[in-house]
């Protein structure tokens, strides 16, 4: 069925992702708001969640990022901890060109801006207070300083945590993205857009309300084209003579969804070639 | 040796954590503000490098009573203080505030009691108010921190993997992902391995093979998080024979390839003196703001919260998917800000509003003078039963009413109206009313750029056709039902000089089509003449008024993203070859479009402007250019007036 | 020498009483059971004969302080005593009642302040239990009469015309109309004219030419109406001496030919005795009911104020016209009874809805698996703001609910309910679910006539389409969008035996004509094929979904009308002469209707049945006999399924 | 203007209804509920009222009217009293052709019976009282008993009152009609169309909200072809040399209103010939 569709079913959504939670750590399930229990799925395995997902750059600076990098990469013990485009280098053509087709049409142009309406501002000056709290000597020192890196771009450190649900309707997995900004407040859809990858930031992604958690709509990768994707990939892996595991569904699901939102930095555990 | 500096917290807030204090604030809370509990997170996976500094984060499962967590994700308990007015948020004495929270973790340290429930000496308290009217939270979280003797430093800071063999850091990552995840414990190294155990355990285990284990939300080389140091304090209370010399395994784990790392984990081995600490020490912990000062943050949930602006959000989106994925020229502004004016608020008035709602259209006004029937609800599709009880509610503000509750964002009129018409003649009675409603006609023809003409009878087409006419540039849009039939028509636009040059090749521009009445040889206001599409005692199919509503708008929308806009060509016949510049990015603009259920046909026929035409000839603007409201009161009092002056009569 | 006797009153309520005690006793008096005073009118211009009974009228001015009157009108005080309870109502001591009323009367008789307030005589009292909730009135008038001394008789009775001559009638006429309407006056007869004068001036005046005149309701020879009876009592009371041989006007004043004529007036001489009377008389006055007994009358006023009762005759009369006008062999009937289940409730189904009722059908049920969100409102014509909130109600449920608001006299049902589709395979967490969405759809399927498939995905049209194809006699009506075209078309009748027979001449059989899949070569349920008309992320222009319903509805009424039903036959090209048999009464019914917002066309082609159709052919429809669910099992495991078992696997 | 289109102007209005009620006593000025108040009338003649018109028989029953004619002329002193089908005896012809006018449409078919629902019957007979409410020995007996009429038909001797208000968008007078049954009361819709005739009731015969009164709403004659059908009139009398003055508007127009209720029995002033 899989391997003809592309579609999962509920069982197979947990099957792929136990695999995933077992092999990518950063990975767990989630049981959500109590309110919002899908019955067809187990209690305490509504939907999957990773939290803290670094995004140091925004999409237009891509191609700024060896400097960055080198930042970043000059106290990590291990080497090489930063894996950007890993998609990119593994997969140079073939699976790229099918993720475009994820697109659901050609697109042209660009987005407009939302219009932001002047809202009046609030003076946070005026909360200040000084003299009776005292400083904290034992404390880092951590408030951001404008980094002198090409452009004068100040290094912005966002998060995201990211969920994948169980799309009934679509019989496929569905991405949620929640981004923080550097100084941890939520960001708003055209703050996180500048995260994704222009052919999809318009395109792709929407705003819906989530499943399992109560709070505003949230972003989230469109799932309509998520199957006959899956199917078209599943399609070109049998004509090489492989077979891909339903149970794997989750992990090829991911390097899709990077294509989309590159600038996220997250583990993958098994590179995957066609 | 240098001193211990410790990376302090950033508080993260989900969206969802909003969502949930504001149900506590209504349901539960009310006017009640003592302090409520709640848990919040942090996790010591950041990748290494400090470039993210530690975060406790609340979320939306902050006020359950118990939280998942899991071997990275490790639980908090605290506390929110909602205060009712913003006075007294900000008036908080915020040094008892925190004073008081610290003098909960100095009494579990004095008493002993901390030594089995370690992870109590770790928590935060956030002073709140909540503008629930504004969606903004002003939030100030404090991480209550004791302050160490300056004579405890740090006689050693190395990674755990120039402590730990690899054996031993496989051996820890097991037992991580395995096991429990307290904040506090004990590392026992053994020869290769490690066993964890209860931080209790401390006065009973050989310190030489012995770390204290802290879970760091940290990621800085060289200095730990927040975990640490209440720690600290409570074992100088506590054992200050065993602090100085004592090794503290600042645990931090990230993933790269599906594998827990922990190497780069701090150990930092205590030195210096410890003195008697038997009162409470100072106490800081408050957070700063985004600019590095002592104050508040503010979360301003507005555009995600308020459901008014979702509701904008999503309506401009679903019209956005269309631009991008479609039409891509398409000039959505240009639809969204365009002002239209609904003559008329009955079947076709009710249906082109809510068409333009669909289209994001947010300035409607609407014109009628009468009141919600009983039998028009059904019919007609902004109204319903309740408007029509008492006498009914006068027509076009209760459709206004409507759509500001479809759609709050739009912004809507209603004018209740009586539009002068020919062939009513003024009469001393009247006369005040008749020129008070022919100025507001006029006023509001000025102000909108679409007129639809969406009334019930044709004499009262007459006046907003003329008006019209002496713009320019006006989108006037015209929709008349029959029984089984309906006509939806663009009235060609006039201006000063166009008319005449007659373009060939198939098409008529924009400045020679004709409207409503460009067609007839009879002026409007003579009761006994054709009335098929202006039947006074309206009785239609439901689907006339449905479909000529849908058209009218589409029409509309079309011409006005057409690059000549209301001046936009027709073709003479369609189905040629596409003309250059007749078809606007979303297709034809045709001039006329004839419909009948009866057979389910459509038909777009284009019809020249015609110079005796007693609406738009110059003949007659010109005349009302000069006369104005005089000559509503000719027309008013003889119709055959127009008749006269367009040189109808003779021709007849 | 007769016995005095008396027409009395009977009680005439104008609507607008109605509505202005209900607001009376809503808004003033709430519990309270004082009498409220009214005013009633009653005239003197009955025509003679008799045939109409006096009548004391009370209308919608009846609370004012003060009513219009003239010249054959006249007022007469009351009081209305409302009950709170039908019980109370009913308990009431009716003897006591009017006691104490025409106590009032006779204290004002015996004190003799009737004198110069004569019309204080007359009056009525009226005791009351208005049901307001069903709005049924119970009510009972009373008009006080006191017993007349039985030894005082009629000693003669003429005509007016023969006791005045005909100057003093047209001088009499002429008064009238000029002067005052007092109930009770003094007629002075003059040589050629009389004079008017108050009747306090009894004592005064010359009775040999002097008649006591008395506005008289009644129109019957030989007896006066209700008015003279108290005056009698109180002129024995006060003036005993003067009664026998007292002769009385009783006024009547009709009209003809413009003129008022009086002649016909009684004029009654009293004689007898008249007995002292210095203790009040005997009462009577209660009004008998319809039947001549002693009992309270009913006014039901639910037809004409109940307003959801007016909604519903308003509704069907403006349907009516429609009939009485325009189509007269329009089986009204038929549509108004049929019940229509509409699979989607998104724009089309809030369209087609709203389309339904206008054409006044009155059962309607809607089936959706989707909660309204934001975006929604502004395309969806029956959900408003208010109910995206909260993560937004049920769309089906919601959608019911405005339908009742819109006319309470429509029963509406939401059902919120997930489709079964191929290609979505079964799994041992959902099976109980689909299996349940199976029957309820099984179910919803045989309950209505018209079923109308308004979705936004190819795949969760099959089973409706394959469950409505097992009757003969479903009406199928398929709506489907694209981003500016639409398709509305009517499934093919699938009768067990016809299929097979080809009609020739130009027209295809409703049995023959084909359903949504009949042009597919694909099973249903694979999302790589093309989707143009069911595009999932649906960007359509709000005019394709405005028209798409309104024809959807058109469709189906002109086929419900169709002498053959569902089974109407559809020409093979339009246009043609009108073939016998292809038209309802409301012109043609095409098998299929689409159109294009990009050019404004619309075409009526007709696509034959497919008889390897994957959803209405043979082969699936025995074989869903035979499996039931099983087939759905299969399907939605593999949609292959369905073009193996129809031979177009083979085919490709 | 009236001459040539049938409209009148308020002034007008006010002009014809002084007319009509100085020659026909039976109608009344009305000034009607304060709260409905026309500006563009004077405030104590806001609408024209005549009351309890009677209205013997049904339309159905036209034929049978002689002898009921006989029963109640017999105790008239004036001789013919009643003076049934007044319009229809001096206007053989046209005039009744050019009223025809005044359906919309040429009607077939006959109306259809208003599902009026099973109401709950309510048992007025439990609420009848005896014993002690003495009976009345001055009354004379009012219930009407079956009169032997021929086809044993119960002799109804209902009532109409009749407005006629101003319409200001049709810019003619508008006929309201509100019917008590002969146990005075309110008439339904599908009651008195048994007093319309055929070819009007289900056509021209409109239920709407009264301009001038509250209640429910009430029958009114639709003016949409008023106008139209007056014009027609006008010209006749042009063609025949006459002229109709403006202020006998409601004189004519109540002669056109008696050939769509012919049952009802109102005075005409003025009979006028073509
Ligand atoms: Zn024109
Ligand atoms: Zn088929």
């Amino acid at each position: 069925k899989f391997q003809e569709t592309g579609v999962i079913t509920p069982e197979e959504f947990i099957a792929a992702g136990d695999h995933l939670v077992h092999h990518c750590p950063s990975w767990q399930w989630a049981s959500g708001s109590s309110d919002c229990v899908r019955e067809y799925l187990p209690p305490d395995k509504q939907f999957l969640i990773t939290r803290n997902v670094p995004c140091y750059k925004r999409c237009r600076q891509m191609e700024y990022s060896g400097e960055l990098e080198k930042v970043l990469d000059s106290e990590d013990p291990e080497g090489g901890w930063v894996d950007t485009h890993h998609f990119q280098e593994t997969d140079p053509t073939s699976l790229a060109n099918i993720v475009k087709d994820m697109v659901l049409e050609e697109p042209v142009g660009e987005p407009e801006q939302s219009d932001s309406e002047a809202e009046e501002a609030v003076d946070m000056e005026d909360f200040v207070e000084s003299g009776m709290l005292e400083e904290d000597t034992a404390a880092v020192e951590t408030v951001q300083e404008e980094q002198g890196v090409s452009g004068g771009e100040i290094l912005s450190t966002r998060t995201y945590d990211l969920n994948i649900t169980y799309d009934k309707f679509y019989q496929t997995p569905r991405l949620w993205l929640f981004g923080y900004s550097e100084s941890r407040t939520a960001l708003s859809v055209d703050q996180m857009y500048e995260d994704f990858s222009a052919d999809h930031a318009n395109k792709t992604i929407t705003m819906e309300t989530h499943p399992h958690l109560p709070g505003p709509p949230q972003a989230s990768v469109h799932p309509c084209k998520h199957a006959s994707t899956m199917k078209k990939l599943l399609d070109q892996i049998a004509e090489g003579g492989g077979e891909l595991g339903v149970h794997q569904y989750l992990i090829i699901f991911l390097k899709f969804v990077q294509a989309i939102i590159p600038t996220i930095e997250y583990d993958f555990t098994q590179n995957f070639s066609l | 040796m240098e001193a211990l500096k410790f990376v302090p917290f950033s508080s993260s807030i989900h969206p969802g954590f909003w969502t949930e204090l504001t149900k506590v604030k209504l349901e539960v809370a009310g006017l009640n503000e003592e302090p409520v509990d709640i848990i919040g997170t942090f996790t010591n996976s950041d990748p290494p490098g400090g470039a993210l500094q530690p975060r406790l984060s609340v979320e939306w499962n902050a006020f359950d009573k118990e939280i998942e967590t899991n071997w990275n994700n490790f639980s908090v308990k605290g506390t929110v203080t909602v205060k009712n007015t913003i006075e007294a948020f900000k008036s908080e004495d915020k040094a008892g505030f925190i004073q008081k929270e610290a003098a909960k973790i100095w009494n579990k340290i004095s008493d002993g009691s901390w030594v089995d429930n370690p992870e109590e000496l770790n928590s935060f308290s956030v002073l709140m108010f909540a503008d629930l009217k504004k969606f903004m939270f002003y939030y100030w979280f404090s991480f209550p921190a004791l302050n160490i003797p300056s004579s405890v430093v740090v006689a050693n800071c190395q990674e755990g993997k120039d402590v730990l063999s690899n054996n031993q850091l496989e051996s820890l990552t097991r037992a991580l992902r395995g096991g429990d995840n307290s904040v506090y414990s004990l590392l026992m190294l053994e020869e290769k391995s490690v066993k964890i155990v209860p931080l209790s355990q401390l006065g009973a285990v050989d310190l030489s093979t012995t770390l204290v284990c802290v879970a760091d939300p940290a990621s800085m080389a060289k200095h730990p998080g927040w975990t640490l140091r209440n720690l600290v304090v409570a074992l100088c209370h506590q054992f200050p024979s065993l602090v100085p010399g004592l090794r503290f395994l600042c645990l931090r784990a990230s993933v790269k390839d599906g594998q827990v790392l922990a190497g780069h984990s701090l150990v930092i081995t205590l030195g210096g003196e410890v003195p008697l600490l038997d009162t409470i020490p100072g106490v800081v912990g408050w957070e700063k703001n985004d600019k590095g000062q002592m104050g508040p943050k503010l979360a301003n949930m507005r555009s995600s919260m308020d459901p008014v602006k979702l509701a904008e959000g999503s309506v401009d989106l679903n019209l956005k998917l269309m631009k991008w994925r479609l039409v891509p020229e398409l000039n959505l502004d240009k639809i969204m800000k365009s002002k239209c004016l609904l003559l008329g608020s009955g079947t076709l008035g009710c249906g082109v509003a809510r068409g333009l709602l669909g289209w994001g259209v947010r300035h409607i006004s609407l014109v009628d003078n009468g009141k919600v029937s009983f039998s028009n609800p059904v019919r007609q599709s902004l109204f319903m039963f309740e408007d029509c009880l008492n006498g009914g509610k006068p027509k076009a503000i209760a459709a206004a009413e409507r759509l500001k509750q479809i759609f709050p964002g739009v912004t809507a009129e209603g004018h209740e109206l009586s539009i002068p018409m020919p062939g009513h003649p003024l009469s001393p009675a009247t006369e005040d009313g008749v020129r008070a409603a022919y100025d507001k006609l006029g006023e509001l023809i000025s102000q909108h750029q679409v007129i639809f003409l969406l009334m019930d009878s044709r004499e009262s087409r007459w006046l907003p056709t003329l008006m019209a006419a002496t713009y320019p540039d006006k989108l006037v849009i015209n929709a008349a039902l029959g029984f089984d039939t309906f006509l939806v028509m663009r009235h060609g636009v006039r201006p000063g000089s166009a008319l005449g040059t007659q373009a060939g090749g198939g098409l008529v521009p924009g400045a020679e089509l004709g409207c409503y009445f460009c067609n007839d040889i009879v002026a409007p206001g003579d009761s006994t003449t054709d009335r098929t599409l202006d039947q006074q005692c309206t009785v239609t199919r439901p689907g006339a008024s449905g479909t000529a509503a849908a058209l009218a708008v589409e029409l509309a929308i079309s011409c006005l993203v057409h690059t000549q806009g209301p001046a936009a060509p027709a073709l003479v016949r369609i189905g040629g070859e596409g003309r250059e510049g007749t078809e606007s990015v979303l297709g034809t603009v045709p001039h006329t479009i004839r419909g009948s259920l009866h057979n389910f046909t459509q038909l777009t026929p284009t019809g020249p402007a015609f110079s005796q035409c007693t609406a738009c000839s110059h003949k007659v603007l010109d005349l009302f250019k000069q006369e104005g409201f005089e000559l509503i009161r000719k027309v008013g009092d003889n119709p055959k007036y127009l008749e006269d002056i367009t040189g109808l009569t003779e021709l007849m």
